[in-house]
């Protein structure tokens, strides 16, 4: 049974509802139970499979094909480092490295406070602003250590959930 | 016809050929992995990369997606290619592991032989290795994904060929993963499929493992003998044990692919209780003189009752050899018989359907494809053939409509229409659809008078919910435009009417559309030959025993116990005989209560043996291997032990007909045995149907013969198509006795790896009904038949008939207690039973 | 500068409304259309006017439109993927002129006859996408959009599509498979103008191409092509320039523009810096030596040099950059990014990405110069664009800068280390 | 053309060989004749001389054989059967394994095609019988406790397969793909 709570599965029926193909909803489907859930889990993924009519194993199919789609755990701010080639160039190993050290995480893992989850990204279309990171749908450019440490503390400070593309 | 050269070889082909296609018809078997013929083009692996040198194309380009065109030339040795394919091999060998020795697709594994075929050696890449960890998919495939070369040969299959999808591709670049979702068996009763067709050892044949290699087994082409398709099998045996069994192409019958049942059901030639030995009483002896004691006994018996004191009784299940050769043996002695069918009513219905064939009407499989409009009555093909399931999504995947009238819960891989009515309804529901089919102004032009004069005879009696009929009309509308119509008819649970209505209205829509077909199911791999053998006389077996005028019955590869179902009348019949002969090779009931036991090969083994499939194709099947004992089992998994005999251990048992031949050279006192050129003769002057038989050759035989006459049997239009059959007596419940895909077919339910897969027993009533009856799903409920009470697990269903009860003839599940016919109960005699003990 | 006609009236931080981008003209070129040309005289007009593709292969955008399936309903399907490293053109343009793409968008979308539209947009883009989300709306509200736009008989919605990453989705029928919710391969058996989304006919234009359209509607296509400077060329082009450039960022120039004059436009070479190499046109395109800094950037003329305008997006290198290493870099995001649908993609990119490796680590040999050069060159045959784009640094590398990666080789570690 | 020889000095020649075979064999008659006396003297042979088969075992101890079938295949006599079974660990073995040495020619190709090193040839010739029947070898009479001729190599280490270690912790080889990884 549904763990849902029965207005968003409403909303989203409705949603699936409403379109000329209910599998062209899928990536937005995701996006609504992932914000949901926090990721992508396996419930999430079942959930989905049931409002398209699809199997979990299609959604699976999609769920691990994006990026930007987290099928594991992540912290309530995804820090998209973009490894690009411009990016790299100003260094961005050590963007992403002090990160890592500064929240205490390895790639991919999750900040011991749940707050923070580190991801090498490809690159962002932020590259006037090299080095850049993504975070929450919000560009942050032009990084060094003294910024990044304004920027994580100032997020900490005031949590808001603006976007669904995290 | 495009023109075109291949490595200096000039070919023509029919437009829209490939050039990979072009070159293999030349003789030249461009590498490939992801290619298949029956899958078609994908361009994935880039391994069939050749040169064209000339034409409207030029470089270096995949065979497999270049159609052939005028003026191309080709090159498949330019060094180009060349370096070009070796490098896919070293890119697909880059993460490929180093276990060729304990992989059970080495020797039989195509990334082997491109690999060595194109050269490449020495390992230059440094990286890791790319590891995967596995997923359990059930008793069938084995699955080792550090292998992988991402083919996509399996989801191709699995998803768009099939139309199942629990089984994908997950994750992304060289990270691709082929699975489940999570662990757990594979849904589809194709998946053995993807196992013949991995290019490398990810899939493999979990029953098979270990067991031997492709260079040591005995192989052949074999037949199916698990429904009444009639697939082509390769089998494959070693150490005198059947260790596996694949696809054979056949263009007409099954193309490459075969369901599970079929793969996995041969185990019950290796049946560790099989019976090797003949018996006389309690007393193994040798099979010679059982044979002649049998001989003498049923001689005395003759003498002393008359020559009708001795039947026989077939299955449809043996071989056309001793299916003819009984039938010779009952004419030459005037036994009584044979019977070939359990029931004289399943008999009648299988009758009327092999006489409505004739080579107008008849579809194959492959021509089931190409319909447009499909209708199906009384058959869920995923259970009881479920080759035809493939069948008839490859129709849908080119556009036909399905249409599915049965009272079951019908699931099929595909989009279908559903119209659950009673069995009673089927004939209705072929009416008002050929009805619907035809607009009112065609209604009554352009027929020739015999098909107008049926045509106006069509009452038009409404089904009772309103619902199901609008969909039916519906259908009948679309069927309106379609142009190659084909009616699949099932013989087992349908009502007597029904084959012949199925064609009766397919030769309607045939006088209307120019164009239809008919297929049938029957029940058992050679229901057709037995059909034609127990010609228009009807043998009731059972009331001769009852009436004591049987004293002797000769049971042949038939297991009468299992399958009759009354069972309680046919032991009371079988304790008025004074002997049983049986002769047969599996462990059977009836096997194990004869008096005198002779045992007999399998199809596998020693001789060649024919079978006629449900289309009328008259088919071979190649003896693997001189049967005996396995091995493994004479020795008990340990080695075989080091005595040297002058037999084969348990290499006793004789193909049917032989024994046959020798009792009825025995019997008549004849100096030698009638041979297969005899049989032949004789069939060939026996019945019309068989009159090609005389004059076969083996070579005609690699697709086979259709034994279809030019104009059915019984082509005259049923004589009162508006007659609606008797309706169930009001309140009541029709029991219908069907087939599941794993537990219920009587070779297969022998087969260990099948036994494995079977659902439970059970039965299935309407949701809303068991509703009412105060029964949820998942009770145990007992069932109070005519023979008596039958204990099983209740299911439920929405999307069946709600007049019915269904019941699968499982072969763990005591049914046989209903009686002939259609069995009508009141629902009042399915009770809810307090949680057993 | 030359004339400004994608990033007209720019403003620094703040898109154009409705009304700045009317009053300069914006959607006139609309009313002048819808209803009252044909939409095959706009396909011509379009065609006559030269406009080439601005996503990356350049191919014709009326030539596309000409093999416009005969299906209904059509699907346009303005790509806004822009996974290429390097590339941001289309952010700035939708962030400095969001209805100079809607109305490109619909005017295309009535020269084709479709009636939806998918806007496909990649999920960094999100603030972007809530931008063009919320300019539909005030579009739609000003009848531009939806039922019987003008009042003429052409109906047409456009839709955001968000994306969940993944350069492949860049590819029409990769793209095409992603809005249909099945996994984004490319497929090359069907004809996205016969067979697109939905088994319709559908058009995958980038969007900077679909913003070039009002103004060769509004002024025609003769002043559109004049206003190139390379031979054959047409339009303006937004050059993205990035790296060691003293302002880098979006610049609209005349297509066939110099390289030299681009960089001047960002600025110059930042202090200290020398130019060592650029990248012309996004991270598929090959390495080119400052000898090339007076090429025209343009289609035909970097052809001519044997590499690709790309997206233009241009990346400079300086003389502290290894490029070895920034080759490793494109190729371990190509690796990574690679859908794994054909082998030399999927299995070859590792191993040149490994070759690579080892070359910047230390550990590499003579031998490994001829294996990258051949493997680099079968890429070509792969099966979608994607692994030709990631052999072509590869290949700038190999032929411009072979001295460099000797160094590596015999000084058994990267020159540039400690630098 | 072959230059005509002069008749006297081909007897000439064939007078010199004649006197050079005598000469060795005068030679040899003040020589101490060196007969060996087998079988109270065993010469020793060569490591690789080929005559009698063991199976040997890995460094872990563990049979090596993994019943691939390749020596049974490629056995020109069809001297070797085996029936390939498995461990419960999922180790692949021979549950039986029977060579016929009156049959075996001691070619050692089945030590050639042996992809693990498991089947060896010993220099052990000695194996005359009065039964036939005993020349028949069992598994458990071809074992030996000891690796033979290469006692280091491990096949299941370079094998990627999961019978010996887990999923990545062969040589050469990557953790598993986590099929659910954030990590793009």
């Amino acid at each position: 049974m549904s763990t849902l709570p029965p207005e968003l599965q409403t909303e989203l029926a409705q949603q699936v509802a409403a379109a000329d193909h209910p599998r062209e909803q899928v990536i937005n489907i995701m996006y609504v139970l992932q914000k949901h859930y926090g990721y992508m889990s396996d419930e999430a993924v079942e959930e989905a499979a049931a409002l398209l009519d699809m199997t979990p194993l299609e959604v699976e199919e999609l769920a691990t094909f994006y990026d930007f789609i987290y099928r594991e755990a992540v912290g309530k701010f995804v820090i998209h480092v973009c490894d690009g080639v411009v990016c790299w160039m100003f260094h961005e190993g050590s963007v992403f490295d002090y990160l890592c050290e500064k929240l205490g995480v390895c790639a991919g893992g999750v900040s011991a406070d749940g707050m923070f989850t580190v991801l090498p990204s490809a690159c962002l279309g932020f590259c006037d602003h090299a080095p850049a990171m993504l975070i929450n749908g919000v560009f942050y450019g032009h990084l060094n250590p003294e910024k990044i440490d304004a920027i994580l503390e100032k997020l900490r400070r005031e949590y808001c959930d603006l976007v669904i593309c995290r | 016809m495009p023109t075109l050269r291949i490595d200096q070889r000039e070919i023509s082909v029919p437009q829209g050929t490939k050039v990979i296609e072009a070159a293999e018809k030349l003789g030249i078997m461009i590498p490939r992995f992801c290619y298949h013929p029956a899958l078609g083009s994908l361009g994935a692996c880039r391994m069939c990369a050749v040169k064209f040198m000339e034409g409207p194309v030029k470089g270096v380009e995949m065979s497999c997606m270049v159609e052939a065109a005028d003026g191309m030339v080709v090159s498949t040795t330019d060094p180009e290619a060349m370096e070009f394919r070796r490098y896919v091999i070293e890119w697909l060998m880059l993460n490929h592991p180093h276990d060729c020795p304990i992989c059970d697709a080495g020797g039989q594994c195509l990334l082997q032989d491109e690999t060595v075929s194109g050269g490449h050696g020495l390992r230059r890449y440094q990286g890791l290795k790319r590891t995967f960890e596995d997923q359990y998919l059930g008793e069938f495939v084995q699955h080792e994904m550090n292998r992988c070369i991402h083919c996509w040969r399996c989801r191709r299959f699995y998803q768009e060929f099939a139309g199942y999808f629990d089984y994908g591709a997950m994750q992304i670049g060289n990270r691709m993963y082929f699975g489940r979702f999570a662990p757990g068996p594979l849904e589809s009763p194709f998946a053995g499929n993807i196992i013949d067709l991995c290019p490398t050892g990810v899939l493999t044949d979990k029953p098979s493992r270990y067991k031997g290699r492709r260079w040591d087994l005995q192989r052949g082409p074999s037949l199916c003998l698990h429904c009444s398709l009639g697939c082509n099998l390769v089998g494959s045996a070693r150490y005198r044990e059947m260790i596996r069994v694949e696809a054979r192409f056949h263009g007409a019958v099954n193309g490459y692919f075969i369901c599970d049942r079929g793969r996995y059901g041969f185990a019950y030639a290796n049946h560790p209780d099989r019976p090797r030995q003949a018996r006389v009483g309690e007393e193994a002896a040798p099979l010679d003189q059982a044979l002649k004691t049998a001989a003498q006994r049923l001689g005395q018996i003759r003498e002393r009752y008359g020559p009708g004191a001795v039947a026989a009784w077939g299955s449809t299940r043996s071989s056309l050899e001793t299916l003819g050769m009984l039938q010779w043996l009952c004419q030459d002695q005037g036994w009584r018989g044979p019977q070939f069918f359990p029931q004289a009513s399943l008999a009648r219905r299988v009758k009327a359907a092999v006489a409505r064939l004739d080579t107008g009407m008849a579809v194959s499989l492959r021509d089931l494809e190409n319909a447009d409009f499909i209708v199906v009555a009384g058959a869920d093909p995923v259970q009881e053939a479920p080759m035809l399931a493939l069948a008839l999504r490859q129709a849908a995947r080119r556009g036909a409509t399905v249409a599915v009238i049965d009272p079951r819960p019908v699931f099929l891989p595909l989009e279908y229409e559903h119209l659950p009515v009673s069995p009673g309804d089927i004939d209705l529901c072929l009416n008002l659809l050929s009805q619907a089919a035809r607009s009112e102004e065609a209604a009554t032009g352009k027929l020739e008078p015999d098909a107008a004069r049926f045509y106006g005879l069509l009452t038009s009696t409404n089904l009772e919910d309103p619902l199901l009929q609008e969909r039916l009309l519906a259908l009948g509308r679309k069927l309106q435009d379609c142009l190659r119509p084909v009616i699949v008819c099932n013989t087992d649970m349908v009502r007597e009417t029904t084959p012949a209505r199925a064609a009766d209205q397919a030769r309607l829509l045939q006088a209307d559309k120019g164009q239809a077909g008919l297929f049938y199911l029957l029940p058992g791999p050679n229901a057709y030959g037995a059909a034609l053998l127990a010609g228009r006389e009807e043998v009731d077996l059972l009331a001769a025993m009852e009436q004591g005028g049987v004293k002797a019955l000769v049971v042949v590869e038939n297991d009468p116990l299992g399958s009759c179902p009354d069972q309680e009348r046919l032991l009371r019949a079988l304790d008025n005989l004074e002997l049983l002969v049986g002769l047969d090779y599996l462990p059977s009931a009836t096997a194990a209560r004869s008096q005198i036991f002779l045992p007999t090969t399998t199809v596998f083994e020693k001789e060649f043996s024919h079978f006629i499939n449900q289309e009328g194709r008259l088919q071979q099947a190649v003896p693997l291997h001189q049967g005996g004992t396995p091995i493994i089992q004479v020795g008990q998994g340990s080695h075989p032990p080091r005595t040297f005999l002058d037999a084969i251990p348990g290499g006793e048992p004789r193909p049917g007909a032989g024994i046959l031949a020798d009792l009825a050279a025995a019997l008549s006192g004849e100096p030698a045995p009638p041979t297969a050129g005899d049989l032949w003769d004789y069939l060939s002057g026996e019945h019309e149907g068989f009159s090609q038989l005389a004059s076969l050759t083996a070579s005609a035989l690699g697709e086979g013969v259709h034994l279809l006459p030019a104009e059915a049997q019984e082509p005259a239009w049923s004589p009162e198509p508006g007659e609606k059959p008797p309706e169930p007596p009001a309140g009541q419940l029709e029991l219908l006795l069907v087939d599941q895909t794993f537990g219920t077919e009587e070779l297969g339910s022998y087969a260990a790896p099948l036994q494995k897969v079977e659902e439970e027993p059970h039965l299935l009533l309407h949701t809303d009904l068991a509703a009412d009856l105060g029964l949820a799903p998942g009770e145990q409920v007992a069932l109070l038949l005519p023979g008596g009470e039958v204990t099983v697990r209740l299911q439920t269903a929405q999307n069946m008939a709600p007049g019915v009860a269904i019941m699968p003839r499982h072969r763990r599940l005591h049914w046989q207690k209903t009686g002939d016919g259609p069995v009508w109960l009141p629902p009042e005699n399915i009770k809810k039973l307090s949680e057993p003990l | 500068m030359g004339e400004q006609v994608l990033l007209l009236n720019r403003q620094p931080d703040r898109p154009l409304s409705l009304e700045e981008y009317r009053q300069s003209g914006g959607y006139e070129a609309l009313m002048a259309a819808v209803g009252k040309r044909t939409p095959e005289e706009l396909r011509q007009l379009v065609l006559a006017s030269g406009l080439r593709g601005r996503g990356g292969a350049g191919f014709p955008a009326g030539k596309k439109w000409s093999f416009i399936g005969k299906g209904h309903p059509r699907y346009l399907i303005p790509n806004t993927d822009e996974m290429e490293p390097g590339t941001f053109k289309d952010r700035v343009l939708v962030n400095v002129n969001p209805h100079l793409v809607l109305e490109g968008i619909i005017l295309s979308a009535y020269a084709i006859s479709a009636a939806k539209g998918i806007f496909f947009i990649r999920p960094s883009y999100e603030m972007d996408a809530e931008l063009i989300e919320r300019e539909l709306g005030v579009a739609r509200e000003a009848g531009f959009l939806g039922e019987n736009i003008l009042g003429s008989d052409f109906s047409f919605d456009l839709v955001v599509h968000r994306s969940a990453g993944r350069y492949i989705c860049g590819e029409a029928s990769a793209q095409v498979n992603a809005i249909m919710g099945r996994r984004p391969h490319p497929n090359k058996e069907v004809h996205m103008t016969d067979a697109g989304l939905w088994g319709k006919p559908t058009i995958v234009n980038n969007v900077e191409t679909l913003a070039c359209v009002p103004a060769i509607l509004r002024k025609g296509p003769d002043w559109f092509k004049g206003l190139a400077r390379s031979k054959d060329g047409a339009g303006t082009k937004l050059f993205c320039v990035s790296g060691r450039v003293n302002r880098p960022g979006c610049y609209e120039m005349p297509m066939g523009t110099p390289f030299n004059e681009i960089l001047d436009e960002a600025g110059g070479m930042s202090p200290g810096s020398e130019l060592k190499a650029f990248l012309p046109g996004g991270a598929s395109t090959s390495f080119m030596p400052p000898k090339f800094s007076q090429v025209q950037m343009d289609f035909e003329p970097l052809k001519e040099t044997g590499n690709r305008l790309g997206t233009g997006a241009i990346m400079v290198f300086d003389q502290n950059t290894c490029l070895v290493g920034a080759t490793l870099n494109l190729l371990d995001y190509f690796t990574r990014e690679s859908c794994g649908f054909c082998t030399p993609c999927r299995e070859g990119l590792p191993f040149i990405r490994d070759l690579l490796l080892r070359l910047e680590h230390g550990e590499g040999k003579e031998e490994f110069i001829p294996m990258l050069k051949q493997m680099a060159h079968h890429m070509f045959k792969a099966y979608c664009a994607f692994a030709p784009g990631a052999a072509s640094p590869v290949l700038g590398l190999l032929h411009h800068f072979e001295a460099e990666i000797r160094e590596h080789i015999s000084q058994r570690q990267c020159p540039f280390k400690g630098k | 053309m072959e230059p005509r020889r002069n008749f006297l000095a081909a007897a000439w020649e064939g007078l010199g060989e004649l006197v050079r075979g005598f000469a060795t064999t005068f030679i040899h008659l003040f020589r101490r004749p060196i007969t060996e006396a087998y079988p109270e003297y065993h010469r020793p042979l060569p490591e690789r001389s080929r005559a009698r088969i063991i199976l040997t075992r890995d460094p872990d101890g563990d049979e090596r054989c993994v019943a691939c079938y390749l020596c049974s295949g490629v056995c020109p006599v069809s001297c070797i059967s085996m029936q390939s079974s498995q461990r419960e660990d999922g180790r692949r073995f021979a549950s039986w394994f029977r060579i016929n040495f009156a049959r075996c020619i001691y070619c050692g190709l089945c030590e050639e095609a042996c992809p693990t090193l498991a089947i060896q040839l010993t220099p052990h010739f000695e194996t005359c019988q009065y039964d036939i029947l005993t020349l028949v070898a069992e598994k458990e009479d071809l074992l030996v406790d000891h690796g033979g001729k290469n006692r280091d190599y491990n096949f299941y280490r370079h094998a990627g397969v999961t019978a010996v270690g887990g999923k990545g912790e062969h040589l050469q080889e990557a953790k598993p793909v986590n099929r659910r990884s954030n990590l793009p």
